[in-house]
């Protein structure tokens, strides 16, 4: 219904393990609810924060979807952070037609019509970071180390292949996976060590998710790899995660994100100098998914301007081709495929906690729902525009993949 | 990388022929145009102006790239009050939205600027490690001989034909052996990969060293025979102490990973094993001293050794106070329903979680690792062994040693056997109960709390540190034999040293899964663990 | 009494129907059901007695942990064997219902393989594991609900019990189990789909699982294997071999030496307990949409213990008051108060076991004094027919 | 209702499942041989080559110093401690060593503990049920019934242990002697060949004594009974042949005036005021 | 020495002692008799605080008529003790995983002369506790912990003993000696002992006064010698 305040969903875990990474994206909505309340709304309406807590439990994620969408009717909802969670939530955005926003880098391979991928997919975060490595540093041997899930499974996939494309030997690359929480990397540290210790230049690519991150870099530093010896590429660590680790031995290690908030850029300054007074902590940083529900927010606002209402049909229309400036200084659009474009930086650890962006693409990169670089998925293309309105189009077959009885509609 | 070894060529006949760097200071404008070429290069032109001002002779070269190499060199990019647009400064702080600069040129203090007013000059890994290379070859002719050797291991493999004669030089004027045996592998190195030459092979034989084993093992794939077959005969000897070395490692990682485990079921032998508390809140107990750790570090800022040290007693305390709070509450309310302890401490577990979340943080904290502590302390030079961990290994066995006299010797460790067992009848004897559940309660969990103290110095200090342990930690109480303190060392240990046995072949999470496996097997053989209570008294 | 004399000579199935117990416990759901039932069905959407579908769903979850809770108050209540693994089971029943599930999406998944879930397609499988055949029939995949995790409890139990593995042990050793599943099955190797499990279903039995009507089918499923697996455990509670468990429960040395063979006895209840889990987890797959390892979380197996205590342990009811008051504090904890409310819980836990030691059963009337709160067993320092 | 009571009664054709249950083989006389039995804890020697016979159908009295290992036989012979060495036989057929504790529980042997083990959470009369002698597998507890004639017969049991009136009250609130006798009247039910009671009448008065020595002889004859006891008073009226043990072996086996004349007994056991 | 006026207690529901007087003359040995389950052990408990009474009051020290007494119903258990009360319970009550020196041990602190040394003297009474001194309580025979829980009750030096049926499972000879040690420690000691015994020949022996409960009241008492026959007809025959 058009009238009364535009209620949003805040799906994010507060508590459980993944309340360390998400508890941060409930305060930033609500920062940006307020802001714009302040700002008097969207045309003339106030926004509602529902907050939740999906506890970090699975199941219970798609039953608070659920509950939000049924129950709360909330007209929007932003949140999830692991990949399997927004599993858990999918089909119930999909049965009820909401509107969901995630902000969390991923492993690609999904597009559904009634869910935005405001983070990076692999080919906006790890394609780039590893051309980098490749090209710039002169890297030739892959560790490629993940926490064991799907994410990094098919990241790593991904990149496999492409490294081998780029004429990278099977035994220049070790792939290593590591259980949850992984607290003992004594002997991982110390193969990595013998690994890097045949002569050519090594470097790690980081898929370990969380809280496995802390001892990871102790270890290394322990154990002495040093970033001018074996660089470690990051996509999980961002500005959070370091302020939970002492990073004067890490300095030089790598990450590849969309935003860090080193960012030299007013809308930046402006966003941080909001967050801290938020917060009120000076201390406060400020990270890609962040920037990512920033951007998210924004859009969704330029869409129920555009359409004029918030009637989901109506929002998931006119959002497509959206732009709104992101927090880098540039610009970010909704794409057909319900991803957006981003400009790709790679920044090296400071002894503060902070990346110093050393590398960044030339231009924004637009988000790729399909790998190219995954047998399976290398023909699909996704556009929620109509005619064509498929997730999963097969350019090949000319047919609308799995979604056969959307495609007779 | 030519650019490089020219200023390299410089460097070193400045140093052999001068007792140090000329001192010369360059003029102001000289020194702020070649600042301003710094900050306005791509990485690619960095390289030839880092050359520039480190061969400017300039006095206070040294202090900016230093700076440079730590990314604290900064250009002012409009006027404030401190200091006018395009002043280069250097970062004293730079947390926090404003930060604390000196003036690059004076090295004076100059107060506070805004970071959207500051631009730092970009370094990247590569110019960083130009930069160490140049530091560390200054470092060559430094009084100390630590310093010197550290300097003459760091130039392995990166020897080049602008060094090797001075460096040769330098080494036959060395008097000390470690420093002079460096060098020359150093030079070794550099005549494997560079000459092909066969004599130095022999230098190299029975290295440890990984850049002159990777100078052996391309030598091997030369064609040149000779030299291949030396090569080759080199590394026999080098593999086999590698082997050596390797299952030392295994060894030491095991024992490393068992002592953690130790650590964090030690407490839980007390307040579990003997008391027979189900204790779920073990892991906050642990939790609370990690904690208690990063705010010692917070009130001791600077002093991050001299805060952990003092983290033991205070962790220990503050643990212990949280066990007599639980004790007093909800425990001693439950004696003779011991799985109904179960209930309500995992409601004061997750209670405690969520306390940490709202009144510190959800995120996790920063904790630091004392200089002493970080590193490694060197065997030999293929055997590292990471010091926060040694001494994570000697702290466990000091607490265990500890609470072993604590259980064995004292009067308390009596008493609390004899309450556990019958405590009408302890009672009745005289023995004031609920003292000694208080004290031992206290005991155990003040022992997690020290736990949390070890564990901050290897893993994350956050709200979910509790839940990482919690179930390790019942595992190693119980495969060891409840009640048995000695049980509970070698259950630790073994299980951590048969995990990092099976690690290399079988990957961490299945290496995991095997460990429970086993587990599982083991109690089938031995149904009341590895100490089983004996004899009639435990069979029933 | 309840437990009268006169009610021994019943045969061991009817009995339940004369108890009191059973009588109102099953009255109370029926009706329940009925009332939710009709409320969903008859009123109006806009009403304010109208049950959502979303309450329906969340209704049928609530009773699947209410099955999973009797099940674990069966083998812990009555035989005093604390599983901290029962998760397992019920995961493994999800499981098997989750694979039903996946296989009837047949060609509407992402990638459109007739055959392969979308994981595998998106990791490369060449084709379907061995033991993903079957799963397509229904009748196959509801005999492995019962098997799977029988199975595994009846090696699992046989092992375990022939060696006399007991009290903390026992638990700690079914803990290991559960964990070593959890990771077994986050392993993307091991053909479940790893951490992200099994999602995405479309229709269970024919029926599309986003329509109203199969959620209240699926709810009222749940209820009556509810009931039914009360009376099964009620049957065995009441019958002598009930008694029997009792005896394992206080005196496992004693019971041997009148000639039972006390590793049987639990071996059978154990397993029947697993099957029961395992029916508890297959109905649960399919209403909240999603099966992945954290089911096997050893955290997860412990909280099943902690409804049964709170709700009152030995009495099978309090299992089921246990599990739904708690799941309905966390729903209702976790929408109002979302940022305080382990807090909230928490404090629950503690009180109602400071305060109520027989848990809240204890405050329904009738409640027997009888039932025995306390096990020596589980602290390790049993003593008994000891010289 | 009927359906289902065949159903569940289905069990019952399984037959296979029932052990082929020997009767035991008393053919040659004695019920119970122990032969050269050895058995030590931590190197201490509890039981020293022990020798001792019981006949089908005897009485036998067996006292002996604390720790002569009295209790520990017992143990051996019902399957709680398996021997070092040492051959123990039950009728001429079965070998106790190779058994579990249920299997010879089920061949017939029934004990009292010394220190009485009832099932505390179970009622008194629940308590007889469970160790009344039945079909004691699984499936056929399960469905058990209770018909007149087992009612009868523990309340007859109730009567003889005078409990009748404590009958549905839990066993873990019974005194010291009340457990006692609620043991013995477990023993009972059990029916066994062979009845091994530790220590029957501590904390009984006079009069239960009497009660007691009463029901242990009316047994003996149909079954054999082994009765360990300290009590002197109750042993003589009881017994027939006493054997007395001392450090895990035989010292005197005979009629009680010759036994309670031994010097040997008298220095270790007896004492000059017996 | 000790008290006993109008003492009720209760089970739950279930008053198990009504009313119940009782004294223990100091110096002497007074033995409670009856039938099982009539509340011996209970009566036992309630003086040593293991059972809460309802009513009544336990009136420890002082003199005849109990003036200057203490009243034990407001002590705690653990208190008892140290007020010199020595408690051999039924069952034994030995503290099975500890080794038996540690058991005697565990008495000490209980001691009025705080020393840290087991008493020889408990040695010499029973010498097996000295040659099993390591060995597990619960792993002694049933005897021999018996032995091991009045050992232990000593090591405290009570001034009053509370025996719970002390001679059960006993070899006769040592039965005997634990009579004859009785006697000496009230004699050289002035011990005062409470003692529960059902056998009538240890309790002529070795008595002085008896007191025979029925249904948890008293029903008679007096000196050993006024036990009749017929007393022992009417309320410890069934
Ligand atoms: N598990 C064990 N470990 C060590 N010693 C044991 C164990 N079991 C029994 N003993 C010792 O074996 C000896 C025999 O014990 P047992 O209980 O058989 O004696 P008993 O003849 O029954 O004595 P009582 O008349 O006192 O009951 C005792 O000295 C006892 O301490
Ligand atoms: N915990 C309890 N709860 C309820 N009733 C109890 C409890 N303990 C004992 N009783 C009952 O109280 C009565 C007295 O028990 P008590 O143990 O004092 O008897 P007793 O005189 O010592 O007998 P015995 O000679 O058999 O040792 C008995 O009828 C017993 O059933
Ligand atoms: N999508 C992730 N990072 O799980
Ligand atoms: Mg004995
Ligand atoms: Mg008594």
């Amino acid at each position: 219904a058009d009238e009364g305040p535009i209620k949003v969903g805040i799906l994010h875990s507060l508590s459980g393990t993944m309340a360390i990474s998400e508890s941060t994206l409930k305060d930033t909505m609500l920062m940006l609810i307020e802001k714009q309340n302040a700002e008097g709304g969207v045309m003339g309406r106030q926004l509602e924060p529902v907050v939740v807590d999906p506890a970090s439990n699975w199941p219970l994620f798609a039953e608070k979807a659920r509950e939000l969408l049924a129950k709360e009717k909330v007209d929007v909802i932003f949140g999830n952070w692991t990949s399997v969670s927004r599993k858990s939530v999918l089909p119930v955005v999909e049965e009820l037609n909401g509107l969901l926003f995630y902000p969390v880098q991923y492993e690609g391979e999904e597009s559904s019509e009634n869910v935005f991928y405001t983070g990076a997919a692999p080919n906006q975060q790890a394609i780039p970071a590893v051309d980098y490595l490749m090209n710039e540093v002169g890297v030739k041997r892959w560790v490629l180390a993940g926490t064991d899930y799907v994410y990094p499974r098919t990241t790593n996939k991904i990149l496999e292949t492409y490294l081998k494309d780029h004429g990278v030997a099977q035994e220049d690359i070790m792939i290593n996976y590591t259980p949850f929480g992984h607290s003992n990397w004594q002997s991982i540290v110390s193969d990595i060590k013998k690994f890097g210790s045949a002569g050519k230049k090594t470097a790690v690519v980081s898929t370990i998710n969380g809280d496995a991150n802390v001892p990871f870099y102790r270890e290394l530093a322990n154990q002495g790899i040093d970033a001018a010896d074996i660089p470690v590429v990051a996509f999980s660590v961002g500005e959070q995660e370091l302020s939970g680790i002492d990073t004067g031995p890490l300095v030089g290690h790598l990450a590849a994100w969309n935003y860090f908030m080193s960012v030299d850029a007013d809308a930046n300054y402006d966003f941080i100098d909001q967050w801290i007074e938020y917060t009120g902590k000076e201390d406060a940083v400020t990270n890609d998914p962040m920037e990512a529900h920033y951007i998210g927010f924004n859009m969704y606002i330029e869409a129920v301007k555009k359409a004029g209402t918030t009637d989901v049909d109506a929002v998931k229309d006119a959002i497509i081709g959206v732009s709104v400036p992101n927090l880098t200084g540039g610009y970010a659009t909704m794409m057909p495929n319900h991803h957006i474009t981003k400009p790709v930086l790679i920044g090296e650890i400071q002894d503060n906690g902070q990346f110093s962006v050393v590398w960044q693409t030339p231009s924004t990169v637009a988000g790729d729902a399909w790998s190219d670089f995954l047998p399976g998925s290398k023909d699909l293309i996704s556009d929620w525009r109509k005619p064509l309105f498929c997730g999963n189009y097969n350019v090949v077959e000319k047919t609308c993949g799995g979604k056969a009885e959307v495609a007779a509609q | 990388m030519s650019i490089t070894r020219s200023l390299k060529q410089l460097l070193m006949a400045c140093l052999l022929t001068l007792p140090a760097l000329v001192h010369a200071q360059a003029s102001d404008e000289q020194a702020q145009s070649l600042l301003k070429q710094l900050a306005d290069a791509s990485y690619a032109e960095k390289g030839r102006i880092i050359n520039d001002i480190a061969g400017s002779g300039d006095e206070r070269a040294r202090q900016w790239l230093e700076a440079f190499a730590d990314g604290k060199l900064a250009r002012v990019e409009e006027d404030t009050d401190v200091a006018p647009a395009d002043t280069f400064v250097i970062v004293l702080e730079n947390r926090g939205r404003d930060w604390t600069v000196a003036d690059a040129l004076t090295g004076d203090e100059i107060g506070e600027i805004s970071r959207r007013n500051l631009d730092s000059i970009r370094i990247n890994n590569a110019l960083r490690g130009e930069l160490d290379g140049i530091l560390s070859v200054i470092d060559l002719k430094v009084d100390d001989p630590e310093q010197r050797l550290a300097a003459a291991r760091g130039l392995r493999g990166s020897v080049d034909d602008a060094m090797v004669e001075n460096l040769s030089e330098l080494m036959a004027e060395e008097e000390n052996n470690s420093v002079k045996a460096a060098l020359e592998e150093a030079i070794a190195i550099y005549r494997v990969e560079e000459l092909g030459d066969v004599d130095a092979v022999e230098t190299l034989s029975g290295s440890l060293n990984s850049q002159a084993r990777a100078a052996l093992n391309a030598a091997s794939r030369s064609d040149d025979a000779a030299l291949a077959k030396a090569a080759k005969e080199a590394m026999v000897s080098i593999e086999q102490k590698l082997k050596m070395n390797r299952a030392a490692e295994t060894l030491y990682f095991g024992l490393s990973l068992g002592s953690v485990l130790v650590l964090a079921a030690i407490g839980l032998a007390i307040t579990f094993g003997v008391m027979g508390v189900i204790n779920m809140a073990h892991g906050e107990l642990i939790m609370l001293g990690a904690y208690t750790t990063w705010g010692m570090q917070q009130l001791l800022p600077g002093q991050p050794g001299l805060a952990l040290i003092l983290s033991i007693p205070a962790g220990f305390l503050v643990a212990a106070l949280a066990g007599i709070a639980i004790e007093r509450s909800v425990i001693q309310f439950l004696k003779g329903r011991p799985l109904e302890t179960l209930l309500a401490t995992f409601g004061i577990s997750l209670i405690l979680q969520q306390l940490v979340r709202t009144v510190i943080s959800p995120l996790n904290r920063t904790v630091i690792t004392p200089e002493w502590m970080s590193g490694s302390f060197m065997v030999n030079e293929g055997l590292f062994l990471t010091l926060n961990r040694l001494y994570i290994i000697g702290f466990s066995l000091v607490v265990f040693a500890g609470l072993m006299l604590i259980m064995r010797k004292t009067r308390l460790g009596l008493e609390v056997r004899a309450v556990t067992q019958n405590r009408a009848m302890a009672r009745s004897m005289g023995i004031k109960a609920t003292r000694v559940d208080i004290m031992t309660f206290a005991l155990g969990s003040g022992v997690a709390g020290l736990a949390g103290v070890a564990l901050s110095q290897i893993t994350n200090v956050g709200p979910n540190l509790g839940q990482n342990y919690i179930i390790d930690s019942f595992m190693v109480v119980v495969f060891g034999g409840v009640g048995n303190l000695w049980g509970t060392l070698v259950a630790g240990l073994s299980l951590g040293t048969i995990n990092q046995l099976l690690e290399p072949w079988a990957g961490a999470v299945l290496a995991k899964i095997l460990v429970l496996v086993f587990i599982i097997l083991f109690i089938q053989k031995r149904p009341r663990g590895l100490f089983p209570q004996k004899g009639r008294a435990a069979e029933g | 009494m309840s437990t009268t004399n006169t009610s021994y000579s019943q045969s061991w199935l009817t009995r339940p129907f004369t108890e009191r117990s059973t009588q109102i416990f099953l009255g109370v759901l029926f009706a329940a059901m009925a009332v939710v039932t009709f409320l969903h069905v008859a009123m109006p959407q806009d009403s304010a007695l109208y049950v959502s579908s979303y309450t329906v769903t969340l209704l049928g979850k609530y009773l699947c942990y209410a099955l999973l809770a009797v099940a674990v108050d069966l083998v812990w209540g009555y035989l005093g064997i604390l599983s901290l693994g029962h998760g397992a089971f019920f995961a493994l029943g999800g499981y098997a219902m989750g694979m039903y599930l996946m296989r009837q999406i047949g060609d509407r998944g992402v990638y459109g393989d007739p055959v392969l879930p979308d994981f595998m397609v998106f990791l490369n499988w060449e084709s379907l594991p061995w033991y993903w055949h079957g799963f397509d029939m229904a009748w196959f995949a509801f005999v492995m609900v019962l098997l799977a995790p029988g199975i595994l409890a009846l090696v699992f139990g046989f092992l375990a019990f022939r060696s006399r593995v007991t009290g903390v042990y026992l638990s700690i050793i079914t803990q290991a189990l559960t964990f070593a599943l959890m990771l077994a099955f986050f392993r993307n190797e091991m053909g479940f789909g790893g951490n992200n499990g099994l999602t995405d279903f479309k229709d269970i039995l024919g029926f599309d699982l986003r329509t109203d009507a199969t959620r209240l089918g699926l709810f009222l499923a749940t209820g009556v294997a509810l009931a039914i697996g009360y009376v099964i455990c009620r049957a065995i509670v009441g019958s002598k071999l009930g008694r029997v468990s009792v005896a394992c429960r206080d005196a496992e040395a004693r019971t041997r030496f009148i000639g039972y063979r006390v590793e049987r006895v639990q071996l059978f209840v154990f397993v029947v307990s697993a099957m029961l889990a395992g029916v508890a987890g297959s109905l649960y797959v399919p209403q909240v949409g999603i099966i992945n390892p954290s089911e096997f979380s050893p955290l997860f197996s412990i909280e099943i213990v902690v409804w049964v205590a709170l709700g009152g342990r030995a009495t099978l009811y309090g299992a089921v008051i246990g599990a739904l008051i708690v799941n309905y504090a966390k729903t209702v904890f976790t929408g109002v108060m979302p940022d305080a409310w382990l807090f909230a819980l928490g404090a629950l836990f503690v009180l109602v076991t400071v305060f109520l030691p027989k848990g809240i059963a204890g405050l329904l009337p009738g409640f027997r004094k009888k039932q025995q709160d306390d096990d020596p067993k589980t602290t390790g320092t049993e003593r008994e027919a000891t010289a | 209702m009927s359906i289902m009571t065949e159903l569940t009664q289905r069990d019952r054709v399984f037959d296979f499942l029932t052990p082929t249950a020997s009767p035991v083989d008393v053919r040659h006389g004695p019920i119970l041989y122990l032969e050269d039995v050895t058995v030590s804890f931590d190197g201490f020697k509890a039981i020293n080559n022990l020798n001792l016979t019981i006949d089908d159908g005897e009485l036998r009295c067996i006292i002996g110093p604390n720790g002569a290992g009295k209790t520990t036989m017992m143990d051996i012979i019902t399957g709680k401690t398996r021997p070092d060495v040492g051959s123990v036989w039950f009728g001429s057929r079965h070998n106790l060593l190779t058994m579990n504790e249920p299997d010879i529980a089920s061949l017939g042997i029934g004990r009292k503990f010394q220190k009485p083990t009832v099932f505390e959470a179970l009622t008194v009369f629940e308590n007889l049920e469970l160790a009344m002698a039945a079909d004691k597998r699984v499936l056929p507890t399960l469905t058990a019934r209770m018909n007149g004639e087992t009612k009868d017969r523990i309340e007859e049991v109730l009567g003889t242990i005078g409990l009748t009136e404590l009958r549905n009250r839990e066993a873990g609130i019974l005194s010291h002697g009340q457990k006692q006798w609620l043991e013995i009247g477990m023993l009972l039910m059990q029916k066994p060949r062979l009845l091994l009671v530790d220590e029957p009448v501590a904390g009984m008065t006079e009069q239960e004594m009497e009660r007691t020595a009463e029901l242990l002889t009316s047994l003996a004859g149909k079954q054999s009974v082994v009765v360990v006891e300290h009590d002197m008073g109750f042993v003589r009226s009881i017994a027939r042949t006493v054997t007395v043990l001392h450090q895990g072996s035989v010292l005197a086996e005979g009629s009680m005036d010759q036994v309670s004349n031994d010097p040997k007994v008298i220095e270790v056991y007896l004492g000059e005021g017996a | 020495m000790l008290k006993i006026e109008k003492l009720n207690q209760f089970y739950g529901e279930s008053h198990t002692l009504w009313d119940l007087d009782l004294d223990v003359p100091k110096g002497q040995c007074t033995c409670v008799m009856g039938r099982n389950g009539v509340g011996k052990t209970t009566l036992m408990k309630c003086v040593m605080g293991e059972e809460l009474v309802k009513d009544g009051r336990i009136i420890y020290g002082g003199d005849e008529s109990g003036a200057g007494g203490e009243d034990l119903t407001r002590r705690r258990l653990e208190d008892r003790a140290a007020l010199g009360i020595g408690y051999v319970p039924q069952g034994r009550q030995i503290f099975p995983l500890l080794t038996v020196e540690e058991n005697l041990r565990v008495g000490l602190a209980a001691r009025a002369d705080g020393s840290k040394q087991i008493p020889e003297r408990i040695y010499e009474l029973f010498p097996v506790l000295k040659e099993m001194k390591n060995r597990r309580g619960g792993d002694l025979s049933g005897g021999q912990q018996q032995q091991l829980a009045i050992g232990r009750a000593l090591v405290i030096e009570p001034k009053l003993l509370i025996l719970d049926e002390p001679g059960e499972g006993i070899q006769p000879n040592i039965v005997a000696q634990i009579g004859e040690v009785i006697r000496r420690l009230i004699e050289e000691d002035n011990l005062t002992v409470l003692l529960v015994e059902q056998k009538l020949p240890f309790a002529r022996k070795y008595a002085d006064k008896f007191a025979i409960m029925d249904r948890g009241r008293r029903v008679a008492e007096g000196d050993i010698a006024e036990l009749s026959d017929e007393l022992i007809k009417q309320h410890l025959t069934v």
